[in-house]
């Protein structure tokens, strides 16, 4: 470390917030070049991810989804983020990423399959708010918030050293900045440039804790200084602002120039879990506030002001989409479950002798289960 | 004597305790305003105000470590780990410093602070809201650790590891939390630590278990003596370390059978000290082999949760294999 | 053959792999400079480059969450944690993810991946650089768990382990490090995990040890046989988990005794399992009661460590106990 | 947190370097005004901690220390720092401060007591490299770097919840600050602005690894912006500055204003431990760079030519407390050492029923040692 004379960090774009559009859908600057596609694209995954997550909490009320964690009022910055990545790109979300998963190629049906532990569930009924595909590049996400993050770091450095041109992005809340995770992924992230994206949802709130009580740094992104990546904070409820600073972030890393932390600002607009009661911690009038910036209905306005939606676009999709899933709904929730034997596989390559023989004493116990008449589950 | 259900009796304990000793602070995430996300805390920041009941950062290891120089200092902290399967990050904290500043200071510093936490299966938590990690820190030695199945003794026991002049490790059954109730003292009192509690009196086994099991051991009970008309004795440990191991000889003198019955996982699960130490130190009571009845050397499940854990089949079934040895 | 003391055998090892697969690179603090703080990892860095023998900044959490996350991608990665005494730091992330990952996305995904570090007592290392953990790896479902006690088998044994698919904790007894010297191929070999090896035959009991303990046991058995002409049978478990159940119980069908060595804490250290394990499913194997001989339950002190490591009286003590019986 | 249109933070002080004297002892800005006997007991402190260190390091090498972490070159960053609490204040060091050690009142027997642990080891034999007593209100180190963070965190919290007028202070190396326990340690203090003064020794290297690649930040300091604790980076061999900032420090910690981070910057010119050899990774040049630039000699120089010292009063001093240590050292080697049975000792406030079984098997052990001939030890 040298005497440094001259302070060469600007906290400018880590202290400040950038943004496309305000919250009536009007420009407030110069807007990023973005081929219609790609726009009616965007709005069509959020829309999407707003459905689903609906009937996710459906069915969670109906017994059929252990939990859920709510994405309503998120999607822009998952949806934003993710389609900044290639398809040959790794993500390693978090469990509040639904729209992420939709860009990534993950079908409603997967989705669901995972979420009701069907007999399709990819992950074989593992962990619930937890998704994922090998197929897909999409790491299935830890429940200890932030584990995740040293992943994306590792995944990036592996591909580095492979000389594969992959960079991998990594979701995490506001409160997982607090988890020492965090810290070292950040660190090692910034020490060995590796070509990773940090997307921080900072929706506000974990759980009951107010970000102001999370920490006593001004932002989020400005926690970037502290291991020489750059932070840029946005405003998460604008889908055009954090698409293009994830697009830059990507190329960036890309590039082999290390890793971003963006702080994309939102706001979890419903319980933080299905088995979370929001009243206990904070205002109704706070919620309604942020349901006036919430990111769809902004993002229509917009569209809807270019042109780009004409009169009925948006409800035509909205429907399309409803109706698609509802189908899916109906179709998964006819599924068989997983067979019991589930819950003794996959812990190592092949089975150890000691699992070999609770396999046998698994099998034993549900025939006297059945003798003996009685239900366990 | 007013019944209450284990949050309740928790939440009074902690209370209490708060109104006797100015030096009880309680801090952990969502454990003030929220109450915590099972209501144990509920309450408390209102009659204790924000410098007693503390809602802090997400970090585990920052609530611990935090508490652990809380502790040095002179206070009687509780600090809450939402979910004992987010305890990890603090395991550093927990195994070097929580278990080893009385040693490493030669006695002179010590840490009587309460880790507690909601712990084990039951209620469809999945992979990491349902673990039973007791084996961990029953292994480390400097640590107490506790586990109560009823409300009374939740209470009880709650007192007397915050008043322990040793750091405790207080896990709470969650499956059961809010499903069995008791008359509870609306006073003061306290449950000894390293003491069983006999639930159910019995001739021909010994079941030794702790938590929610408990009530899956006295099912078993039921089916093995209308089955078989086996006497079955059940043992609630309630204390893990240090466990009451004259309450297990003075059972096996009677009974002769082992049966340990536990939701930790078998490999090194908490059971294989128990019988171990049987096995070392008093052979000569046992007739056959000992059992156990344990979670599966799995990560806890998602699906099936009621399979993996010890269930009345299960443990039926080990019952027969000692009595029919 | 050369001759080669553990240090070196493990060097060759990682040396090997590396040539033989790309994919297989070395991380921690200090493994590259440095060559590691006991060697184990010199001069790699010269002919490997920095891309693949990485000095890491201080954090135990970062190198293996970073290793788990190059495991996912198809790495090989071999983490060293400096002294597995500060291994605790990243717990979370080991037992969380490195055991469990596999399982939570139902075989999708897979962490082959080596943690190796110096473990064990006998160096005068005090609280933290002494300890025995593996109880906390074994209890841990998703982890396989290896010591060497020679410098062959460390040799084997880490190129097992590298080409494992499942995650391995790699404990190396430093003690040994440079103590024991013998004929090591200059070739590649493995050695299987989850197979033990017989140390020293006889018929009237049966150690299980493993590491430095190998050596004291031996020394007991030695002393034993002069004073009594007591026979006695070495076992070295080499894997601690999965271990290896079909050699000690072929070995107690001879000698109907046991007695479990090693250093890490008695209460819940393997040889808890070991002895359960017995009691549950070869009882009638047993003359008597089994003997545990183990660190204390302490934390690894800084004076006195031979006494309080299991050493040549302790151990012939515990071979009395069960041959008078 | 808020839409923040105006940067508000400053980085100044956590670049650029703070000092009061250069490196051949002249002033480079104003004084601070310090009565000449502190500037005495200063330079006293630091010669003495520097002899003991070279005491310790003989120890090691005759066998008699197990371990020891050579404090050559840092003394002034630890004496400076210590200098600025009161007594009733509370220390959390690391294993490398031994003038912190004398300046809170610990004498040169009670620390060879510990590190030879004698009968007299305050600490009962415990871990080498680690110092404490309850006595100095010092809380003996742990070895696994940065633990003690959070407990100075705790302990200050605990004193402003008690009302105490108690402030505490850490010290903690450079790489130290990797750790999960330093992210959540700044992070607590921050939200809850404890009175608590982190003193981070950065000494450049981390065993063998250099500061840059343990954190692409551009200094230590710096990283209190990510936890709203003020950075101030100073010349760690500069005991003005030192002392002068951790007053300040001390004072804002006081006066109920939280938590500071002060990075010296400073240099270790001895090996890691006594088992290191740090040839394999640095440069002889850059250690000769550094030697000129040690505190002792440097301070020396600026009490000479402030006629506070007058000529032959260096060497008066370091003569004295030569010999006076000499002597300390002589009578320390010859006490008795601890009994065995202090292994079993304070795992409990009272002995758990396996450690009284324990016991007896120790006592049994050590008999039959002696009966069998063998000497373990
Ligand atoms: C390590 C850990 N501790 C505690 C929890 C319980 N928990 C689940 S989510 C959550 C809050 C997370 O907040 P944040 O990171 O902001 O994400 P958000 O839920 O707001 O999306 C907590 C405390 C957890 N999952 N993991
Ligand atoms: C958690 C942990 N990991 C590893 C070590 C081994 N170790 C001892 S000191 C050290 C380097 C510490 O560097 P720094 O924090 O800069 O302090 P310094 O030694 O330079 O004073 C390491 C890696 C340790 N003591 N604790
Ligand atoms: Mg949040
Ligand atoms: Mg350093």
């Amino acid at each position: 470390m040298e005497v440094l004379e001259e302070p060469p960090i600007s906290l400018d774009k880590a202290l400040k917030m950038y943004r496309v559009i305000d919250e009536d859908g009007n420009p407030v600057g110069p807007e990023p070049s973005i081929p219609d596609k790609l726009l009616i694209d965007m709005y069509t995954y959020m829309v999407r991810a707003r459905i689903l997550d609906s009937w996710l909490l459906k069915l969670q009320r109906m017994g059929r989804v252990a939990l859920h964690a709510p994405n309503k009022g998120q999607e822009a910055a998952s949806v934003g983020a993710t389609l900044a990545l290639e398809g040959r790109d790794w993500l390693f979300p978090s469990y509040r990423e639904l729209g992420a998963l939709l860009v990534r190629g993950m079908s409603e049906e997967e989705i669901l399959d995972r979420a009701l532990t069907t007999i399709d569930d990819p992950l074989k009924g593992s962990d619930f708010a937890i998704y994922g595909h090998r197929k897909y590049n999409i790491v299935p996400a830890p429940v200890p918030v932030a584990n995740q993050l040293p992943h994306a770091v590792g995944a990036a450095l592996a591909a580095k050293i492979m000389g594969d041109d992959i960079v991998t992005m990594t979701f995490f809340g506001d409160g997982s900045t607090s988890r020492g995770d965090f810290h070292a992924a950040l660190n090692f992230a910034g020490v060995f440039k590796a070509p990773v994206v940090f997307v921080n949802q900072n929706n506000q709130w974990a759980i009951s804790v107010p970000v102001k009580r999370q920490t006593a740094a001004p932002t989020i992104a400005v926690k970037g200084v502290a291991y020489g990546v750059p932070g840029i904070r946005v405003d998460g409820n604008d889908v055009l602002a954090v698409y293009t600073t994830a697009l830059e972030a990507v190329d960036r890393a890309r590039r082999g120039e290390g890793p971003t932390l963006i702080e994309a600002v939102t706001y979890r607009l419903g319980p933080h879990t299905t088995a979370d009661d929001p009243d206990r911690y904070r205002s109704r009038s706070e919620v309604e506030e942020w349901e006036r910036r919430e990111p769809i209905r902004r993002f229509r306005l917009y569209l809807e002001k270019k042109g780009i939606l004409g009169p009925g676009d948006a409800e035509e999709i909205y429907r399309t989409w409803e109706s698609r899933i509802e189908e899916t709904v109906v179709k998964v929730l006819d599924k068989p479950p997983l067979p019991p034997e589930v819950i003794l596989e996959d812990v190592y390559s092949k089975p150890t002798w000691n699992l070999v023989e609770q396999m046998r004493e698994l099998e034993e116990s549900i025939k006297l289960l059945k003798e003996l008449g009685v239900e366990v589950e | 004597m007013p019944v209450m259900n284990m949050v309740q009796a928790l939440n009074q304990a902690l209370r209490e305790e708060m109104r006797r000793d100015k030096r009880v602070v309680v801090l952990g995430e969502d454990v003030g305003r929220r109450g915590g996300v099972f209501l144990v805390t509920e309450g408390l920041i209102d009659e204790f105000g924000e410098d007693r009941v503390i809602d802090t950062p997400l970090s585990e290891m920052g609530i611990i470590g935090v508490a652990i120089g809380m502790a040095l200092y002179g206070l009687r902290p509780v600090a809450e780990i939402q979910f004992i399967d987010f305890v990890y990050e603090a395991f550093d904290q927990i195994v070097s410093n929580m278990a080893k500043i009385r040693y490493r200071s030669g006695g002179m510093y010590s840490v009587p602070m309460v880790l507690r936490s909601p712990c084990c299966g039951g209620i469809r938590g999945g992979m990491h809201h349902s673990q039973s990690p007791e084996s961990y820190f029953i292994h480390t030695a400097g640590l107490i650790t506790v586990m109560p199945s009823t409300p009374y003794d939740a209470k009880g026991l709650l007192k007397a590891s915050i008043r322990s002049e040793d750091p405790v490790v207080f896990l709470e059954p969650k499956s059961i939390y809010r499903t069995i109730k008791e008359d509870v003292p609306d006073r003061d009192y306290t449950v000894p630590l390293g003491r069983a509690r006999l639930v159910r009196e019995g001739d021909d086994v010994t079941v030794v278990t702790w938590g929610a099991m408990v009530y899956q051991a006295l099912e078993a009970a039921k089916l093995a003596e209308e089955k078989h008309g086996w006497s079955i004795e059940v043992l609630d440990l309630r204390t893990l370390f240090p466990f009451d191991k004259d309450a297990i000889v003075e059972s096996l003198e009677k009974t002769e059978r082992l049966v340990i019955v536990h939701e930790a996982p078998k490999t090194l699960g908490p059971g294989a000290e128990i019988g171990a130490y049987i096995a070392e130190n008093h052979i000569e009571l046992l007739r056959g082999p000992i059992a156990r009845v344990a979670g599966f050397d799995t990560p806890f499940p998602l699906v099936h949760e009621k399979l993996y854990m010890p269930n009345i089949a299960r443990i039926y079934m080990a019952l027969r294999k000692v009595m029919e040895y």
